[in-house]
């Protein structure tokens, strides 16, 4: 499915998904969708935008997920509304499936997702009923140590309603950032080729070795969040890691238990950033290497929706900065691999070439179609990609779908007496990522400054005598910081989001690095506990802040208002 | 009849492009390039959001602005039909603060501006509906899901006229209704 | 006698014709004291500024006029409390009115249109000479002998007080009647 | 020419005014801006005073009223709602008449007009205004004050000499109609020409003030007729359409030059600044601006014939009439009859109000049912001249009884205050025709005070 069919929805599911903080553009098709009649169920332990255009509201505790789609999935199974044809067809597993949601009645779900067992209901006879449906997922359901398993269930959802193959219907990821597809696609994944060509298969490690006329390694590698462990606890020495060579990424401010990150990044013997502009984990680095940005330099990026689109170049870049490619070929060459390329293009179709599912995907027909969605494998002008991935069948091995769930597991820390209060990281718009880009940007900076803002329940902040605009002191047992209160009723009783952008509020002192989902190694940042406090001395707080913000700026070189660079 | 921008919540995301918009507007196209300290963030509208609502809000520019009955120094003024404060002549008395009964204006330092003793000058700052750009209001323009609308006599006209059409459709039937008995 | 529910005024579409002499005898009614309007027509000397609005479909016509809603959308609107509640009936205070429109947006019938109103025979201005323009809507005359001057001028009977406290009452002696008839 | 008109783009389509219009003259679907069949219209202005479909802020914008004021050429001073229904005005030829210093402006004003002027500023419905109307005209720059009051007393011994003649003598048709009423006049001659020969030969009272201003007013004063710009002011909107008549010119110049209505003249009071409430009363100019109770009766229904009965009644017997007040022709819209007592002849009279009432009298006339009858009253208004087309006009039609009970009291009351009340004891009548016009139906008389009637749509100059 396209983005740009969630206008014609008759039915959207937004489970875990903040559209209008994290992808406005995307909002705005949700926003026509609910415009040109659609129904919108929105799972959200928030009232997002989203949710406050929701025909119905799921306000489920987080970290609950699972358990919530499992009973949707057992009010359609127990009345009936399961597309049986579409089941016994094109599925298998339908079985197991149905043993393990035969529990989780919606009266149980309640006790778990907090959410009345008839809202659960209604919610589930309006998706089985809609002509079609599609579900869109974000980070809520995937910064959760059990994450796979629920992207899972949602498909198992859409399967047992038949909700496959047909426009505006579907299992939509929409994911944290642009060309995170991207990069999934061009193989930045410790396991993959590009074009998931799995490393560990040996006809595809004799492709690329011919290809590349090198000899390549087999073994699976190792997972961005595995890195601390690697480096801090691995007694092996041949796993033990020594050089990290980060690009495009600032872990020391976007990955979890960001204590645990500096200590990592001190201990490596060797540490390459290569960047944009500088970030906190460049403060780390051996060498930093400055590289192009988006509008200075050509390339393909992966929507979300598998499509291809171009780049383009439209700024000069400063003398002295090259392109990513173009350092890498430097690099790769004055380690003993010679590599050179004239153009991305010529990379490209090097890639392509070696990916069957990409084959097809010209620039020229990039550039004439303005976007091709993978599977495309035919150089063919009318090959222009694939819609729908499950089309009539499934693009699996025996093309059926197959019916997975699971049964629930809590997160790993939970609210306890000292850490009352249960901490997620959640996404504000305005400001992008690690705000490096849109932290340079006068007019976003004006718009929200450090130290950022904690979102909590006006009745919380009542008992903790904090009021909204206050600086607060966020804690748990890992670290913490300064930000904010924002006392808003969008947020329940209980539960706390902080948005990761903030250098000086930073929440990523407090998340949590070592529940990552078994099968994503992707971390649990939407669930951890904390501690809020009252800072008495206010004006003294805002000059720490103030003076943070200064220090780390001057650090990078950043000119303040007011202060000479 | 005076136009206004008004935001539709229904539609309304929140993301408060409206409010950058109002400013690039308002200091000139080449905000990107100038000087750090050489213009006023000072939007013009402000995002609300409540448990229910998300929603900019901005001056009404009233038929009979209290605003502008408030002001002792006459710095409001009605230009080009918009309801406008002439911040140079304002003298910050938070009169028209006071009058406004939808927090539609907002005191704000004027960058570049000084009193007799040195510090910065601040003044009211509300919509002007971006008048004399000869661009209509930025944040009608700028709104990724069109959730502002430029109210003027037509589009009041236009609603209205539908409501009552609408009115006497909903009567014709009664009365027909009621011929029936 | 404060009423349970308000009164309004509903016209009747298959009796209108559209002669607007409605919309003129409120303007006429409501403008007596303060703007020396008289019997005949010159002595007006401010635009008519009625509190109906007559509105022609291609079939039919009537006028629109407040229905004093119970939980009326327009006094919910207005943010300067200008339009109240006096025995069940929905008022604008033009006093306090500040012409936002709000109240003109949140009507779901069209009943309340911004306009200039007079004082002493002359439009009402603002300190900047600009003419005063406040919301204008159906009080039902209630300071005026006689009642709706709408539904008195009518010339086609079109027009009909309609009062739910003595309706619903004549309804329910009607079918406590039924009831008395088809006893069982 | 254009004296009666509905705006296509006001007119809502009501068709209230068709309901009033006497003779079936407005035509249009129910919804859609109606229009005038001119051929059938009487030009009485009952539409004018019926319409209610305004130029409205909330309709047509801010810039609609005073866009159709223009059009319209009324002056920028009048701020009061404009109609649908109008009559084409003529005020800017009086402002410019009083303008030129060449000109001698003789302003003279309907019975019916001093009993609904002062409702323009704000009096009670049917409030006299007599004096102040007198004094207004003089503020305005009239150069003489005379009174249509004046030719109704010299209609009267016109007509009921001719009364007198027809009744005795057997010379002309019987029943004889009044000819006051313009649009009763035009109604007949266009649908009834050959009864045109019942009609009295008398011109109406406006006819017969202009044609004596010209003549023996110009004489007595030492004027030039050509100098002199005679202003009607009228409760009338067909008035103008009558001093246009071709014919209307026995003076040698157009006996009338200009009507305007009592609307009319309110607006040029206002325009020109007059503080109307605070003005003093004043006296009309003498000779022909001295009149009687008989001649203010006019303005009512039957007043016409109560005149002509005061006056007929002394002229047959000889003697003075027992009780000037004649209630039995007195009354509302419709036809009235009554067998009057003059000496051995008992006159049949009958009095018919509101156009619409007339066509079955004129049915049975043609049929001979009404041989019997020696004289019958027409007027075209609901009762009479105080309800004409350009009388104030009310904002509530709920207002129309009291307005019209109000105006006919205010007529009989100023007749019965006036000491004198019989035309022909008027000394400035008997002057006139001691000094100029001879004898009632003399040759002067004939030359200046009667006309001839046209079958079919008569001629105009404008």
């Amino acid at each position: 499915m396209g983005v740009h069919e969630i206008e014609d929805a008759k039915l959207i599911f937004n489970f875990g998904y903040n559209g209008a903080d994290s992808h406005p553009i995307v909002q705005r098709r949700i926003v026509r969708a609910k415009q040109k009649g659609a129904t919108i169920i929105c799972a959200d332990p928030r009232v997002t935008e989203a949710a406050r255009i929701a025909d119905v509201h799921l306000q489920l505790k987080g970290g609950t997920n699972i358990a919530l789609v499992n009973a949707m999935c057992n009010v359609i199974y127990n009345e009936g509304l399961v597309d049986q044809h579409f089941i016994d067809t094109m599925s298998v597993d339908y079985d197991a499936f149905v043993e393990i949601i035969k529990k989780y009645t919606p009266e149980y779900a309640e006790t778990i997702c907090k959410v009345p067992a008839e809202l659960i209901r209604k919610a589930a006879r309006m998706y089985a009923k809609a002509p079609s449906a599609m579900i869109l997922y974000g980070m809520g359901v995937c910064q959760f140590g059990q994450a796979v398993d629920v992207v899972k269930a949602l498909g198992s959802l859409a399967l047992m309603t038949g909700n496959y193959g047909k426009p505006a219907s579907g299992i939509g990821p929409v994911r944290g950032q642009n060309n995170v597809q991207g990069a999934c696609d061009m193989g930045a994944l410790p396991n993959n080729y590009p074009g998931y060509q799995n490393v560990t298969n040996p006809d595809v490690q004799a492709k690329f070795e011919k290809a590349w006329g090198v000899k390549l390694s087999n073994k699976v590698g190792v997972p961005l969040t595995h890195v601390p462990q690697r480096v801090l606890e691995e007694k092996d020495p041949a796993k033990k890691l020594h050089a990290y060579y980060i690009f495009g990424e600032d872990p020391a401010q976007s990955d979890p238990d960001v204590a645990e990150i500096r200590e990592t990044l001190e201990k490596l013997d060797f540490v390459i950033v290569q960047d944009i502009f500088m970030n906190k984990t460049a403060e780390f680095a051996d060498v930093i290497l400055p590289s192009t940005s988006w509008n200075e330099h050509d390339g393909v990026y992966s929507c979300c929706d598998r499509g291809f689109q171009r780049i383009r170049k439209v700024v000069e870049p400063p003398s002295t900065v090259k392109t990513d490619w173009e350092i890498i070929c430097e690099i790769s060459t004055a380690m003993g691999y010679k590599m050179k390329y004239k153009n991305t293009e010529e990379i490209w179709n090097e890639l392509i070439d070696l990916c069957p599912n990409f084959a097809g995907a010209t620039y020229e027909k990039i550039e004439k179609y303005g976007c091709i969605q993978w599977p495309c494998r035919s150089k063919d002008m009318n090959d222009k990609g694939t819609v729908f991935l499950h089309n009539g069948k499934f693009a699996t091995a025996d093309g059926k779908g197959k019916f997975y769930t699971a049964e629930w597991r809590p997160p790993q820390e939970l609210e306890n007496e000292e850490y009352p209060l249960s901490f997620s990281t959640v996404r504000e718009v305005g400001h992008y990522s690690v705000r490096t880009m849109t932290g340079n940007c006068r007019m976003l900076r004006n718009l929200e400054d450090e130290p950022g803002w904690i979102q909590m329940n006006p009745a919380d902040c009542e008992k903790l005598h904090i009021k909204h605009g206050d600086l607060v002191k966020v804690m748990n047992k890992r670290g913490w910081c300064i930000t904010r209160c924002n006392a808003t009723e969008r947020v329940a009783k209980g539960a706390t989001y902080m948005t990761y952008q903030w250098w000086i509020g930073c929440c990523n002192e407090l998340t949590i690095g070592s529940n990552l989902d078994p099968v994503s190694n992707t971390p649990e940042y939407k669930y951890c506990n904390c501690r809020v406090e009252k800072i008495d001395d206010q004006a003294a707080a805002w000059d720490y802040v103030n003076n943070e913000y200064k220090d780390l700026r001057s650090r990078m070189g950043i000119k303040m208002i007011g202060e000479e660079a | 009849m005076r136009k206004f921008v008004k935001g539709n919540p229904d539609l309304c995301i929140g993301c408060r492009t409206c409010m950058i918009g109002c400013v690039v507007e308002h200091e000139g196209r080449r905000i990107f390039e100038i000087d750090p300290d050489g213009y006023d963030f000072n939007p013009r509208l402000h995002m609300v959001k409540t448990a229910k609502i998300s929603v900019p809000v901005q001056c009404k520019h009233c038929e009979n602005p209290a605003c502008m009955a408030a002001c002792p120094v006459n710095c409001i003024k009605v230009i080009n039909d918009a309801v406008v404060i002439d911040t140079d002549s304002c003298i910050g008395c938070k009169s028209c603060v006071q009058a406004c009964p939808f927090g539609a204006i907002d005191m704000v330092s004027k960058i570049g501006t000084q009193q007799a003793d040195g510090s910065m000058r601040v003044v009211a700052n509300k919509c002007d509906l971006c008048v004399g750009t000869g661009n209509g209001p930025a944040c009608v323009r700028v709104c990724p899901t069109s959730a502002l609308t430029l109210v003027d006599e037509e589009k009041l006209k236009e609603v209205v006229c539908d409501k009552r059409v609408a009115t006497a459709n909903a009567a014709k039937v009664f009365a027909d209704a009621k011929e029936v008995e | 006698m404060t009423n349970k529910y308000s009164c309004y005024v509903l016209a009747d579409p298959n009796k209108c014709t559209g002669c607007k002499a409605c919309e003129l005898a409120c303007f006429a009614e409501h403008n007596k004291s303060n703007n020396g309007v008289g019997y005949t027509v010159g002595t007006v000397t401010i635009p008519v500024t009625p509190k109906l609005y007559l509105t022609k479909t291609k079939a039919y016509c009537m006028p629109i006029q407040c229905r004093h809603c119970e939980d009326a959308p327009c006094l919910n609107a207005c943010q300067k409390h200008a339009i109240y509640r006096e025995n069940s009936q929905v008022i604008v205070d033009q006093e306090k009115c500040i012409g936002c429109k709000d109240c003109v947006l949140a009507c779901p019938f069209g009943a309340i249109a911004i306009l200039p109103i007079g004082e002493k025979g002359k439009l009402k201005l603002q300190k900047d000479r600009e003419v005063v323009k406040v919301a204008s809507k159906c009080d039902l005359c209630k300071d005026i002998e006689g009642g709706p001057a709408c539904v008195r001028v009518c010339p086609n009977d079109a027009l009909e007080l309609v009062d739910a406290n003595a309706d619903i009452e004549a309804k329910n002696i009607k079918t406590a009647e039924g009831l008395y008839v088809s006893r069982i | 020419m254009r004296v009666v008109e509905i705006d296509k783009n006001i007119c809502t389509g009501c068709r209230e005014c068709a309901k009033v219009c006497p003779a079936y003259a407005i035509e249009g679907e129910q919804g859609e801006p109606q229009t005038i069949n001119t051929d059938k219209c009487v030009m009485c202005g009952q539409c004018v005073q019926k319409c209610k479909s305004y130029v409205s802020i909330v309709t047509h914008g801010y810039e609609a009223y005073d866009k159709v004021r223009k059009e319209r050429g009324i002056p920028e001073s009048v701020k009061e709602p404009l109609f649908a229904a109008h009559n084409v005005t003529h005020i800017d030829e009086v402002k410019k008449a009083l303008a030129d210093p060449t000109k001698v402006v003789m302003a003279s004003a309907a019975p019916a007009v001093r009993t609904g002027l002062a409702e323009e500023f704000g009096y009670k419905l049917g409030t006299l205004s007599n004096g102040k109307m007198a004094a207004a005209f003089r503020a305005l720059g009239f150069d003489y004050i005379y009174d249509v009051n004046f030719a109704a007393d010299l209609t009267i011994m016109e007509e009921g000499s001719e009364l007198i003649e027809r009744v005795t003598t057997g010379k002309g048709k019987l029943p004889m109609f009044t000819s006051c009423c313009p649009a009763w006049v035009t109604f007949l001659e266009r649908n009834y020409p050959e009864l045109s020969d019942h009609l009295s030969s008398c011109k109406s009272p406006q006819q017969m003030q202009g044609a004596v201003q010209k003549t023996y007013g110009a004489e007595l004063r030492g004027l030039k007729k050509k100098d002199i710009f005679n202003v009607s002011v009228m409760p009338c909107t067909c008035k103008e359409f009558e001093c246009s008549r071709e014919e209307m010119n026995a003076s040698g110049e157009r006996d009338i030059d200009v009507v305007i209505t009592t609307r009319e003249l309110a607006w040029l009071i206002k325009d020109a600044g007059i503080d109307f409430k605070s003005l003093k009363e004043e006296e009309f100019d003498k000779p022909l601006g001295e009149f009687t109770g008989a001649g203010e009766i006019f303005g009512a229904t039957g007043g016409v014939m109560e005149a002509a009965l005061r006056t007929g009644y002394e002229l047959i017997t000889g003697k003075e009439i027992p009780d000037v007040k004649i209630p039995s022709v007195r009354g509302g819209e419709g036809f009235r009859t009554a067998d009057i007592k003059v000496g051995d002849l008992t006159l049949k009279v009958g009095v018919v109000s509101g156009l619409k009432h007339v066509v079955q009298v004129l049915e049975d006339v043609k049929a001979g049912k009404l041989n019997h009858f020696h004289f019958i009253e027409v007027m075209t208004c609901p009762v009479g001249c105080v309800s004409g087309g350009g009388q104030p006009k009310l904002l509530m039609d709920t207002d129309k009884e009291t307005a019209y009970y109000n105006r006919t009291h205010t007529t009989y009351k100023m007749d019965e205050e006036l000491p004198i009340r019989k035309s022909h004891d008027n000394p400035s009548i008997k002057k006139i025709y001691k000094e100029f016009l001879k004898n009632p139906l003399g040759e002067k008389s004939h030359h200046l005070l009667h006309t001839h009637y046209v079958k079919g749509p008569a001629k105009t100059v404008k």
